[in-house]
């Protein structure tokens, strides 16, 4: 019994992980479409800079806002020199340019960093939890609640601020929105800088626990796809709670099927992801569209 | 410089056949010996510089250091090396064909370091069928001197990873007879070399394994595999992890407030995971973490004045500027690379590859400024495992602090391959 | 027609280079046209299957694992010669191939190319998994490859495969042609073009489509033998999801839309990490990834394809399903 | 004429790609005034509209209120003050009502003034207060409509520039639109460009009207004139 | 009209996207042999009608008989063996291929029907060319179908639907986009088909002239419904069509 909750909360520690890395992607997805695979690497890269700024002495909040700044302008800048060249280009090339970027990002962060993991401060105190023998770290719940904050934050841009309705509009209905003066194109820009910042703090938020190193991401990043996909690749809030699911699901089947042990974990997220897009391709919180001719 | 592919492997094969039957060297290799002349050897070597494996680029990169200061002083028998040292991204059919072209294009005269199992697997046949001498190769599986008689061509360097988990067992089964262990391994060759390696050191006590889990390189993080380590109950906890992995073990079992007696291989056992691991986890998660060592650790407090230290950091700080020392990796390199140029020395000045494997089966080099003082750096033709020995130590307030005498495997191997 | 002319003078004249070029160059050249040879099959598959049927594989280094694996596994088990486990090599990844395929019939654009990836990470742990078939980590060993006894003299053991791996190359590039010109041809590239109009004269979108990846993976299987013969080695790290990636890269590098592109995208795999790593030995994968990165935004029709342009004049093309976008079409009529 | 036209195109071209949709395009706004472009499904309505703020690529010149619109995009044009309602209504469906409306007012700062054009717009179709929160979707092809002319007001433009609104809707849906675009050009001195295919009622609603042909116009005139010309009406209109 | 079985026959069709009705309850037979004109106020329903009966679209109920035998019960790419082709109102070539390439698509259903198999490819081929030479596009033959003329590209659509040599040919706005010359044209190619081919053609049109010219039975939907069914005459003064499509005249 005990067991099972420790394999639960540290299956929600390690989801939230997911959860936050797969809400980058779902921004990304809802303003044009695209699955962007150098999300992951985006994170890595940005969390380097938060690195960088408290080695050079930075206290680790100014640090933390300074990258978050630093990515998303980056990510604009990103956009708008590699990806508007390709915006209207089918999903082909902007698989490629992603995975051009992918592997670019990774071998500059090897290049200026190395190759050594680094230890990367928390900005939550270090000792354990321990409630009726299941410990956890306070990181774990910081985690979790940042992924949830992230996911508040965005709704209600989203939801309620003009730039956050304009982006949506934008996303859903290019040709609509232009007409009514909303410059479409930039919004995309703003959808990558949105999505490289909520991927920086989920860099930040992740590297404490993983350590910092150039492939840090490339595990989280195929999980935060099941998790996108299991959520619904078009919803915020599916990509959260598909993250928590995906965690908590897969230390269970790691842990009590034998068959699946720890090391078919990748298989069981492949699975996942085959499953979902079959059965329910809007995933557990996407809307069903209607297709039409 | 033109030889058409069917002279060389003709040739190779009449030189075989020659070996083969007198033992002598062919007339034909000695005529010109590739990668050899009067003032250059060639050597070849294979690292990951791109690739989830690329941490390991900067072995080669620490070899690379040592080999151009000793050019500077001169060379070895008054000839440079040039050390061509090419990216496989850790993959097997990228070494093989890497291999080809250091062997048949640049005729290196030996290969030198190669990492990783899979590399060294794919490309052993080629390089023994061809009898390139495969030297020091970067890894610690058995088989490089297991299968020594299958592919005499082939050495390895470093510690097997077997003898270093046998180590560990004993060292276990002398202090606490009734643990109850629980192993974390990386599900590759390296890992379950250890994992093998404990076992055998286990022998008849092998139950003591209560609970054994694996982790992939590509898993975010490992609390699932602690989670599943406590709650067996385990009070002994091997890790057998790279340094990434081996990080999170600690910190994640601290956090799990789990606090068993732990065994860490000597691969993770450095400074950067200790540290992080302490930071993170607090001083509990790290007090007392045994394992074992050969290479002098930078950071370690008791080189402070060794001079090998010094010799490292002057030859880092002008043939690698720039280039963060305290990777212990590094080290590692120069290490190799300083067993490399006492065997080209060793060889003689009238260079053969024959002569080249001759002296790597019959090391006996005792002054090797990169490994610990009272490691022999040892092989004879019936012993190819050139570092055998390793010291035990605990981490005690922030370093390791040797316990025991230096402790020799080879009479376990020894009695091993019986 | 003598357009047609000028294509069958191309191909001759590229059949007399290949077959020459062991004479010319050294053997490790030699060698790593080889693998030239067998990525070049591998991409051919991705061109039938991307470039001409629109699905996108990010995970077709599953299926030069079951390729690999298959010859190695028999090979290894039961001594069969490889003129029996190649071909078994293609069926059993063929089969694989119309598995997924029908999965992918479901899937499109990005969604495809996610759950291929998928795939493809998770290859190295499947394989690992079932060690008791595979090897496991240790992977397995292969017998080195002799020339048939009659060639002994003539041919080096790696001539010989070389001839082997191209004859194959050959063939199948052959047969390609022949269904890609023809019915079939025409199709896979109506369904990419535009599925609707394509289903109303009668293509059957499920049978072209899981055919499209059937066949893909069937060449991809023929080629992860090819690659494991000569490399006399499997290992579930020679199938890393970087395989899977970098196969669609040289495959869209060489050019997809043209089966010209197959052999430019064969030394595009083979020797562009050789390049990389001579312009920048301190980070190759930054030159790499810039580059990709590159030519995706000048020569969007891969090398072959721009080649082709200049050659013919063309104007470049527009519209096309994969490599553009087309507007959602949203019903006016209700 | 006194003044210069509020929008005044000549010689305009436009092309999707390599193929030209429209072959050099003359036609003017005057202020206040309401122009209806027909034609045939296909003969270059749409393109026409889309060329005027930019939607595709043109060559040739389109002035608005004397400043030259074309090489911009259609952003600027709805920032200078021309609500285009595209082909197929544009409305937003997965947006609410609301949403749909404050769209339209994307350009405006001021929230006030904003929210005065609002109660305006209210004034026009009542029972968009009520639906503020529903999915614009769920409405009916009509009130689709309404409200896509809704939320080009919100924009407080001088022109608007319809492009079919009759598409899909019943007849006497299609009689009470053109009454409100009535309205609205008298009460609120909007000009109106709009494109159709049912050709009586925007001939009864409009000054003066273009016949398009294959991307070329045919026929300009008075709209009362050109419903009385029974040959215009055989040969181009098609009926 | 003749008491003839009718080659098509729809009945009760309906069909609804989520809250939206389409079609509502439509019926309607088309004879062969004969031109029928589907007429309507843009958004009436013509298009969903078509898919409904290439199978595009599933009709939420209602029958759809051809040859005495339910389509509803074939698979989409199934129709056009059955012998019905058509056109699209937005066009849906084959953009990346050549004229001919997309001519010979249209083809496709015929190889599997058993006579055509074994005509080789070079045959098929020639007949392609030909069907291009009756359209009068032969010289483009080998050009990509994008970047052609509008009015080239409607006659590629026409020529590989006929390729498939339909027995019912369903025509999606054909004039649309066309000048007043080239529709007056039309007409007559469209009379010249039906008895060259021996082809049945239901087309959806605006052009007035066009479908009161060629057509023996008009069919008017207006907002999903069908509000008249007959001879151009009888429809043209039906009051309901007057105050729903053709205005006050």
């Amino acid at each position: 019994m005990q067991e099972l909750a420790q394999q639960v909360v540290s299956g929600l520690a390690s989801g939230s992980i997911y959860a936050s890395m797969a809400l980058a992607l779902v921004l990304i997805y809802r303003s044009m479409n695209v699955i962007n695979f150098a999300q992951g690497e985006m994170a890595m890269f940005t969390t380097f800079i938060a690195w960088q700024l408290v080695q050079q002495g930075l206290p680790l909040w100014a640090a933390f806002t300074a990258t978050i700044a630093v990515a998303f302008v980056g990510a604009v800048l990103l956009e708008r020199i590699v990806i508007r060249p390709v915006e209207r280009a089918g999903p082909l090339t902007i698989v490629i340019v992603t995975l051009g970027l992918l592997i670019t990002f990774n071998g500059l962060a090897g290049l200026f960093w190395g190759y050594v993991i680094k230890s990367f401060p928390s900005p939550f105190p270090a000792a354990p939890i321990n409630i009726g023998g299941v410990a956890f770290s306070s990181q774990d719940v910081g985690i979790i609640l940042v992924s949830l904050a992230s996911l508040g934050v965005i709704s209600l841009f989203f939801a309620k601020t003009k730039l956050g309705l304009a982006m949506r509009a934008a996303a859903l209905y290019p040709a609509a929105s232009q007409v009514l003066g909303i410059r479409v194109s930039w919004m995309l820009a703003l959808g990558w800088g949105l999505s490289a910042v909520v991927g920086a703090i989920s860099g930040m938020m992740v590297a404490p626990v993983v350590f910092l190193d150039p492939n840090m991401m490339q595990g989280i990043v195929v999980y935060a796809f099941a998790a996108a996909v299991l959520g619904g690749v078009e919803s915020p809030l599916g990509a959260v709670v598909g993250g928590l699911i995906l965690g908590v699901l897969l230390n269970l089947l790691g842990t009590y099927v034998e068959f699946v042990g720890t090391d078919l974990r990748l298989a069981v997220a492949f699975a996942i992801i085959v499953a979902v897009l079959l059965i329910r391709p809007a995933g557990l919180f996407g809307r069903v569209s209607v297709a039409r001719v | 410089m033109f030889i058409s592919s069917k002279q060389l492997i003709g040739s190779v094969a009449a030189a075989f056949a020659l070996v083969l039957t007198s033992g002598a060297t062919s007339p034909l290799v000695a005529q010109s010996v590739p990668g050899v002349t009067a003032t250059e050897v060639v050597l070849g070597g294979l690292h990951p510089c791109s690739g989830p494996a690329s941490a390991y680029c900067t072995i080669g990169k620490g070899a690379a250091a040592y080999f151009a200061y000793v050019n500077d002083k001169g060379g070895v028998n008054g000839r440079k090396i040039t050390y061509k040292d090419l990216d496989d991204a850790y993959s097997p059919p990228q070494a093989m064909q890497l291999a080809r072209q250091l062997v048949e294009q640049d005729h290196v005269f030996a290969m030198f370091n190669t990492l990783g199992t899979p590399s060294n697997t794919a490309i052993r046949p080629y390089l023994n069928q061809n009898q390139v001498p495969q030297l020091y190769v970067a890894t610690g599986a058995t088989t490089w001197a297991h299968d020594s008689s299958q592919y005499p061509w082939t050495i390895g360097w470093q510690p097997d990873y077997q003898s270093e988990a046998i180590i560990y067992a004993r060292n276990l089964l002398k202090v606490a007879p009734n643990a109850k262990i629980g192993v974390i391994y990386q599900n590759d060759d390296y890992g379950k070399d250890y994992l093998a390696g404990l076992h055998k050191g286990l022998g008849p006590k092998s139950s003591l394994i209560v609970k054994e889990v694996s982790y992939e390189t590509t898993d975010p993080d490992v609390s699932s595999q602690i989670g599943q380590l406590k709650a067996s109950g385990a009070d002994t906890f091997f890790i057998f992890a790279t340094p990434k992995f081996a990080l999170q073990s600690l910190v994640i079992a601290a956090q799990q407030s789990w606090h068993p007696t732990i065994y860490l291989n000597n691969v993770s056992a450095n400074d950067v995971v200790m540290k992080g691991a302490t930071e993170k986890g607090g001083a509990t998660a790290t007090a007392g973490v045994i394992s074992v060592g050969y290479l002098k650790d930078p950071l370690d407090p008791r080189w402070a004045n060794d001079s090998g230290l010094a010799l490292f950091k002057q030859i880092m700080a002008k043939y690698a500027p720039g280039v963060d020392t305290s990777n212990l990796f590094y080290m590692y390199g120069c290490g190799a690379a300083y067993t490399m140029v006492d065997t080209l020395q060793k060889a003689g000045r009238d260079l053969t590859r024959q002569k080249l494997m001759d002296a790597a089966i019959h090391l006996n080099e005792a002054n090797n400024p990169f490994v610990m003082p009272g490691i022999v750096v040892q092989t004879t033709p019936s012993n190819h495992f050139p570092i055998t020995q390793e010291q035990l130590a605990k981490y005690d307030n922030g370093r390791f602090v040797p316990f025991g005498s230096i402790i020799d495997a080879r009479p376990i191997i020894a009695s091993e391959s019986k | 027609m003598r357009l047609r002319a000028d294509r069958n003078l191309a191909v001759a004249i590229v059949a007399i280079v290949i077959a020459l070029l062991p004479f010319i160059v050294p053997s490790f050249s030699t060698f790593e046209l080889t693998y030239v040879g067998a990525y070049a099959i591998a991409i051919l598959g991705l061109i039938v299957l991307t470039g001409m049927n629109g699905q996108i594989s990010l995970g077709h280094g599953a299926f030069l694992a079951v390729g690999g694996y298959v010859v190695a596994i028999l090979a290894h088990r039961f001594g069969l010669s490889f003129w029996l486990s190649i071909p078994i090599a293609a069926i059993v990844s063929g089969i694989v191939g119309i598995g997924l395929g029908f999965v992918a019939l479901r899937l499109e654009g990005v969604y495809l190319a996610l759950a291929t990836f998928s795939l493809a990470v998770a290859t190295p742990s499947i394989l690992k998994r079932f060690g008791d078939l595979t090897g496991g980590v240790m992977g397995i060993v292969l017998p080195p490859v002799a020339a048939p006894k009659v060639l002994a003299g003539v041919l080096t053991p790696v001539q010989w495969f070389y001839y082997v791996t191209w004859a194959f190359a050959g063939v199948l590039f052959l047969v390609t042609a022949r269904f890609l010109g023809g019915r079939v041809g025409r199709s896979l590239r109506a369904l990419r073009d535009n599925e609707i109009a394509a289903v109303s004269f009668g293509v059957n979108p499920h049978f072209y489509k899981t055919l499209a990846f059937g066949w893909s993976a069937a060449f991809a299987g023929i080629a992860g033998a090819l690659i494991a013969i000569p490399t006399a080695y499997v290992s579930p790290d020679s199938y890393s999801s970087l395989l899977s990636i970098t196969l669609l890269i040289g495959a869209v590098l060489g050019g997809i839309d043209t089966m010209w592109g197959a052999l430019a995208g064969g030394v595009m795999i083979e020797f562009l990490p050789l390049w990389v790593q001579k312009i920048n030995n301190a980070a190759p994968s930054v030159v790499y990834g810039v580059a990709l990165i590159l030519v995706m935004l000048v020569m969007p029709g891969g090398i072959a394809g721009t080649l082709l342009r200049l050659v013919q004049r063309r104007p470049p093309a527009p519209g096309d399903a994969v490599l553009r976008r087309t507007e959602p079409t949203r019903a006016v009529e209700q | 004429m006194a003044a210069a036209p509020l929008l005044e195109v000549s010689d305009l071209h436009a092309s999707y790609g390599e193929i030209e949709a429209l072959h050099g395009i003359a036609l003017g706004v005057e202020r206040g005034a309401i122009v209806a472009l027909l034609g045939a499904n296909g003969a270059g309505k749409t393109s026409t509209l889309r060329a005027i703020t930019g939607v595709v690529k043109t060559k040739g010149t389109v002035r608005f209120g004397g400043n030259a619109l074309n090489g911009h995009g259609p952003e600027d044009a709805a920032r200078l003050g021309i609500a285009h309602v595209p082909e197929g209504r544009g409305t937003m469906g997965a947006l609410t009502v609301w949403e749909n409306l404050m769209l339209g007012a994307y350009t405006r700062r001021d929230r006030k003034r904003v929210l005065g054009s609002y109660e305006r717009v209210v004034g026009y179709f009542p029972w968009l207060a009520e639906r503020k929160k529903q999915l614009a979707g769920t409405l009916s092809g009509g009130e689709q409509q309404m409200l896509a002319i809704a939320r080009g007001l919100m924009m407080e433009p001088q022109l608007m520039l319809l492009d079919e609104p009759s598409l899909g809707l019943a007849p006497i849906v299609v009689r009470e639109i053109f009454a409100l675009l009535k309205t609205i050009n008298a009460r609120d001195g909007v000009s109106i460009l709009v494109a159709e295919q049912n050709t009586t009622v925007a001939l009864e609603a409009a000054t003066h009207a273009y016949v398009l042909e294959t991307g070329r116009i045919v026929v300009s005139g008075e709209s009362q004139a050109l419903l009385r010309d029974d040959g215009i009406r055989r040969s181009y209109l098609g009926y | 009209m003749s008491a003839a079985i009718p080659l098509l026959a729809v009945r009760g069709l309906t069909v609804r996207f989520g809250g939206l009705t389409a079609l509502e309850d439509v019926s309607f037979e088309v004879t062969e042999g004969c031109i029928v004109g589907l007429i309507g106020p843009n958004g009436a329903g013509k298009t969903t009608c078509f898919n409904c009966i290439t199978r595009l679209y599933e009709p939420t109920s209602g029958e759809i008989v051809f040859k005495g035998e339910n389509l509803l019960r074939r698979a989409p790419y199934e129709v056009a063996r059955s012998g019905i082709t058509r056109t699209f109102q937005n066009l849906a070539l084959f953009d990346r291929m050549s004229v001919i390439e997309n001519v010979l698509v249209g083809y496709h259903s015929r190889y599997a029907s058993g006579n055509g198999s074994g005509q080789a490819e070079e045959a098929v081929r020639r007949e392609a060319l030909r069907m291009l030479e009756y359209l009068g596009i032969a010289e483009v033959a080998t050009r990509p179908a994008h970047g052609l003329s509008f009015g080239t590209r409607k006659s590629v659509e026409l020529a590989r639907a006929l390729m498939a040599a339909p027995e019912l040919l369903l025509l999606d706005e054909p004039a649309g986009g066309l000048n007043h010359d080239e529709v007056a044209a039309l007409g007559a190619t469209f009379k010249r088909i039906c008895s060259d081919f021996k082809t049945t053609i239901l087309m959806v049109e605006h052009h007035m002239r066009l479908v009161m010219g060629v057509s023996d039975h008009v069919v008017v939907l207006d907002s999903g419904r069908k509000i008249a069914d007959g001879t151009p005459d009888v429809v043209q003064r039906n009051p309901a069509v007057i105050e729903a499509y053709l205005g006050a005249v």
